[in-house]
């Protein structure tokens, strides 16, 4: 039980490659890396979690004493979802763009880049 | 590889990462433990900067270029996708047809949310350093914002709303205004990103030194460019056709 | 005066430079944003080259944000990282030199993506810190994949950056899952902290997992086997300048990375008789598929890209000896082979400016009234093969004497003597339709036909498209010739790999202490094996050339046709590849270092 | 409480699983948006408000509305 929210995170990372790999469809794919992705946040919110905790934002006036979850995990997830944004857009204007060329998104039918 | 081949590969690697994964996580600190040392240095520090949202404090201060490399990252992907959602010389745009303009439970709501969301993103960012939230949450709220508009059925008023020249801009100023606040910080206090604006008084809007004006550069910044962003998709899917 | 500002600048001034220009471009005419790209490019030049000096034979330290290393980020910059640095920005000046002429749109994109991609670079070579790495190399990942793609009516090009978008963000995605191990373990994201903390208590199954997931995005971004797959595919597809960069300097920033992390955070955990034995054989197999891989190509940009591959290798085998002479020798290499490559790439972007073809059989005898370009290429094919006094010869004799073992040795002569080959090959037969062109098609790989034009075939060949090739081109005979540019880089090796020394500058800011490395130059074995290597070469391009390859070639048939077909172009393949691959490099690396 | 928690990790677990189960990607774009909404459930959870915002705003709105957009374009190719 100790351990099972980090076997999701790695199970979430693992999924998404799965998803990946048996895709039919390219704007699948793409969903199936931001599922990946997601992995990450999930095992890095899960490191910085203390049981009991509050939230790492004080309250109005004077500063609380008393343990607060891991804050640094937080922003380092916050990063990673803008990150996440960012590559899911790139990747979906790739697809559109592959749409129109290919006139198929599977990538079973795509075969111009061979040897 | 044959289909069956790639699941074969994959399958093996798999379960060889998956077998090393679970023997690593046996080893990591009991979730829920209290043994955080990065956080026991984090959160006096940003205390004594009055901050007390610390993950502001973090984001935008004592990681702050990781926040810089994280904006270039968004505004090279919104450039980024603008360059590869452009119209090819074998399309071309057409013009949006008028919508009817008949006031349907759906479009009332969109145009009752708009002011909200807009007066709530605008909170988001100018309080990012003392409730949850900031530049970028805030940013986001204010450009779902706008495509309310959308949602209201309205897709002539959003774009008549969104020059988006005057985006593209605010967006590269935005980005440039966190750099430039960085490199002032070398002029002024001696050192890049420094937090050189007196720190004031804990709870206050004016406090935290440059953290509200980092997440207001960054609320800019994310605001007009996932307005540019989503422009191009709203394009793609509604006006932009192949010539024949 | 205390130089710790020059750092971050060199990060800072690309960056506002490309806000500059993506806010000019809205409203000034092409010519201004092709200035001000430029200027800005020099600029950064001159802050690296200035670093440079500053570093001397040192670390520049800087605490961004005045904070301590145990709570901000620190900046460090040493003779490599910054020599890297700079390489970036020189090769970024080189694209826009180039691109002047090179696209008619009259969009901005390219600029600002190309200065963006310049601030990551230099991000990624001068930053301390585990996850600001992280950062950083999403932020080359992001520019890298949408200049890739940039050609938007090639169907391959999207195909390409969508491959390399795919792949590159999986790898990210598993070094930011080592990432966040360690940051379990030990509750730390600086790169000399972290080596501080894992310092004295050995290494096991949590911290050695942590490691190979970290390593994997690095490995992805250096292309090493088996997760190679994308290069060949982003390089064949991208803007000719733009594979200049990927292939001198993007690419070989991965390397950088895996060496990087493993000393800095592991030298002290993990042993480094492991590391080094894995580190070889994964060069060693990428250096001999990516040879036979260039050998079997038609299409110009991927045999290149595969010639790169093997270079890849070859630097991975001279730095996996974890030692200053070796670290200096594929620095030497390293740059040398930035020069060559990224000529021998804008040359063949001049092909296909002028004919509208990268393909090696369809532009036989094509080429023969290019002037010097001809020549040009003949003598970058004889350079990649490390013909003195190229700064790739010297290179690939420092490697060879670091490497020690003779079998080493003669895979460096082999595979550099093969992909000159190779080059040397299509040029003889494009520039001066040597041969009879080759008649069988094999369906299983990608001929140049149909690649896009780029540029507006220019019946004269600007000069703002040969100057980049020839300063290239001089800037890798200067690395060959120049002692002191060795001297440098065998300071930077010996300083690379003491993990103690960077421990203790990051922590107390003290100066290395002042024992020279060795001089590295070039010896008299060096010399002869550069010019066996490219003796080899022009036998076998002569060979090739003239199709005299007899029973040899039927034998070969049947494994080559095997490897093309195992180079897809398929996404989901590349995925399974990478997912393999980890578990491979799990067992190499884990089960050996388990006490 | 830390039973909650742990809930919130399985529902996430669920939830991701069925995303990439899901072939189709128009129900794709419905179920990712419930993902992320299942991940916004769960940083309320573990104290992150600050991630949980960011999630609401990027992985239930804009990332599902590009999918559609993205998925709206690709379809009308084929037709």
């Amino acid at each position: 039980m100790n351990m099972f929210p980090y076997l999701v995170g790695g199970w979430l990372l693992l999924v998404g490659c799965l998803g990946v790999v048996r895709s039919r469809d390219l704007v699948h794919t793409v969903v199936c890396v931001s599922v990946a992705q997601s992995g990450t946040y999930v095992l890095l919110v899960a490191v910085g979690y203390q049981s009991g905790a509050a939230a790492p934002v004080q309250g109005e006036g004077t500063p609380v004493p008393g343990p607060v979850v891991d804050p640094v995990v937080q922003a380092l997830t916050l990063t990673d979802i803008v990150v996440s944004a960012t590559v899911t857009a790139l990747l979906l204007g790739l697809v559109i763009q592959i749409a129109k060329l290919h006139g198929t998104v599977d990538p079973d039918r795509l075969n111009d880049l061979r040897g | 590889m044959s289909r069956r081949l790639r699941l074969v590969v994959f399958g093996l690697g798999v379960s060889g990462i998956g077998v090393v994964f679970v023997l690593a996580a046996l080893l990591i600190p009991r979730f829920g433990g209290g043994d955080h040392p990065y956080r026991d240095l984090a959160v006096p520090a940003a205390v004594a900067r009055s901050a007390p949202n610390v993950v502001s404090a973090l984001n935008f201060d004592q990681r702050a270029l990781d926040t810089l490399g994280e904006e270039t990252i968004l505004l090279a992907s919104v450039v980024g996708a603008a360059a590869l959602l452009r119209p090819t010389t074998s399309e071309h745009e057409r013009s949006i047809v008028a919508e009817d303009r008949i006031l349907s439970a759906t479009t009332l709501l969109g145009y009752l949310l708009l002011p909200v969301t807009l007066l709530v993103g605008l909170d988001v960012v100018a309080h990012g350093h003392l409730t949850p939230g900031g530049g970028f949450q805030g940013g986001v709220v204010l450009a779902t914002g706008l495509h309310l508009l959308y949602v209201a059925g309205s897709y002539s008023t959003l774009v008549r709303l969104r020059p988006l020249t005057w985006y593209g801009i605010a967006e590269a100023l935005g980005a440039g205004a966190f750099a430039v606040l960085g490199v002032s910080g070398l002029v002024a206090a001696g050192g890049f990103l420094v937090n050189m604006l007196p720190y004031g008084r804990f709870g206050d809007l004016f406090s935290a030194g440059t953290v509200p004006l980092l997440n207001l550069a960054v609320g800019c910044e994310v605001a007009s460019g996932v307005i540019v962003l989503l422009a191009q998709f709203l394009a793609q899917a509604l006006t932009v056709r192949a010539t024949r | 005066m205390d130089p710790s500002w020059l750092p971050p600048t060199v990060i800072a001034i690309p960056l506002i430079g490309a806000c500059l220009v993506l806010a000019l471009a809205q409203h000034t005419p092409r010519l201004v944003v092709d200035v001000a790209a430029l200027v800005t490019a020099l600029f950064t030049v001159a802050g690296g080259a200035v670093l440079l000096v500053v570093v001397g034979a040192g670390r520049v330290v800087t605490r961004v944000g005045g904070w301590t290393p145990q709570i901000g980020i620190v900046l460090v910059a040493d003779p490599i990282g910054t020599a890297l640095a700079l390489l970036a920005a020189i090769l970024t000046a080189c694209a826009l030199l180039y691109t002047w002429r090179y696209f008619d749109s009259a969009e901005a994109h390219v600029h600002v993506l190309l200065l963006l991609f310049l601030a990551g670079m230099v991000g990624f070579a001068l930053t301390a810190d585990l996850f600001d790495l992280f950062v950083f190399f999403e932020l080359m990942g992001a520019a890298a994949y949408a200049l890739t793609g940039h050609k938007i009516e090639e169907p391959q090009a999207v195909h390409g950056g969508f491959a390399f978008g795919v792949v590159n963000s999986l790898g990210a995605y598993f070094s930011l899952t080592g990432i966040a191990l360690l940051y379990a373990r030990t509750g730390r994201l600086g790169l000399a902290p972290l080596g501080a903390a894992l310092t004295g208590r050995g290494a096991d199954v949590l911290v050695l997992a942590a490691m190979v997931l970290v390593l994997t995005g690095l490995l992805v971004k250096a292309a090493i086997v088996p997760f190679h797959f994308w290069l060949a595919d982003a390089h064949a597809v991208a803007p000719s300048p733009v594979c200049a960069l990927f292939s001198g300097v993007m690419a070989p920033l991965g390397l950088y990375g895996v060496v990087r992390v493993y000393v800095t955070v592991f030298g002290a955990a993990v042993p480094a008789v492991v590391a080094h034995r894995t580190l070889v054989g994964l060069g060693v197999v990428t250096a001999g598929l990516g040879a036979v891989m260039c050998l079997a190509q038609r299409h110009l940009k991927r045999m290149l890209a595969y010639s790169t591959i093997a270079h890849l290798g070859l630097f991975l085998v001279g730095m996996a000896t974890l030692s200053g002479q070796g670290m200096a020798g594929s620095m030497v290499y390293l740059l040398g082979h930035a020069g060559v490559k990224g000529a021998l790439f804008l040359l063949v972007g001049l092909l296909l400016a002028r004919h509208g073809n990268v393909d090696e059989v369809g532009l036989h005898g094509r080429g023969r009234a290019d002037g010097v370009a001809r020549w040009l290429f003949v003598l970058a094919a004889l350079a990649l093969a490390g013909l003195p006094p190229f700064g790739t010869g010297l290179g690939k004799a420092i490697s060879e004497e670091a490497a020690e073992r003779w079998w080493l040795v003669g895979i460096f002569v082999l595979v550099s003597a093969a992909t000159g080959g190779a080059a040397l090959r299509a040029g003889l037969r494009v520039h001066f339709g040597l041969g009879k062109p080759p008649t069988d098609a094999d369906p299983d790989t990608t001929s140049g036909e149909d690649e896009a034009q780029e540029g507006r075939f220019p019946a004269r060949i600007p000069m703002t498209m040969v100057v980049p090739v020839v300063v290239l081109l001089v800037g890798a005979v200067a690395i060959g010739v120049v002692p002191a540019v060795a001297d440098r880089l065998a300071e930077g090796g010996r300083l690379f790999v003491d993990q103690a020394g960077y421990l203790e500058a990051v922590t107390h800011g003290a100066a290395a202490t002042q024992t020279p490395a060795p001089a590295r130059w070039w010896t008299l074995s060096g010399v002869a094996l550069g010019v066996l290597s490219t003796a080899l070469a022009v036998t076998l391009a002569l060979l090739a050339v003239h199709g005299r390859f007899g029973w040899l070639g039927r034998l070969l048939d049947t494994p080559l046709r095997t490897l093309h077909r195992a180079h897809s172009g398929h996404v989901g393949d590349y995925v399974a590849w990478l997912l393999g691959g980890v578990a491979v490099l799990s067992g190499l690396l884990i089960l050996p270092a388990l006490p | 409480m830390n039973m909650l928690v742990m809930l919130g990790f399985a529902l996430v677990a669920a939830m991701g699983t069925a995303v990439v189960f899901t072939g189709e990607p128009e129900r794709q774009a419905v179920t990712l948006s419930a993902y992320g909404l299942s991940l916004t459930v769960l940083f309320i959870l573990v104290q992150a408000p600050d991630v949980a915002l960011s999630q609401v705003a990027v992985g239930t709105a804009v990332v599902p509305l590009m999918v559609m957009l993205a998925v709206r374009k690709v379809r009308g190719r084929r037709e």
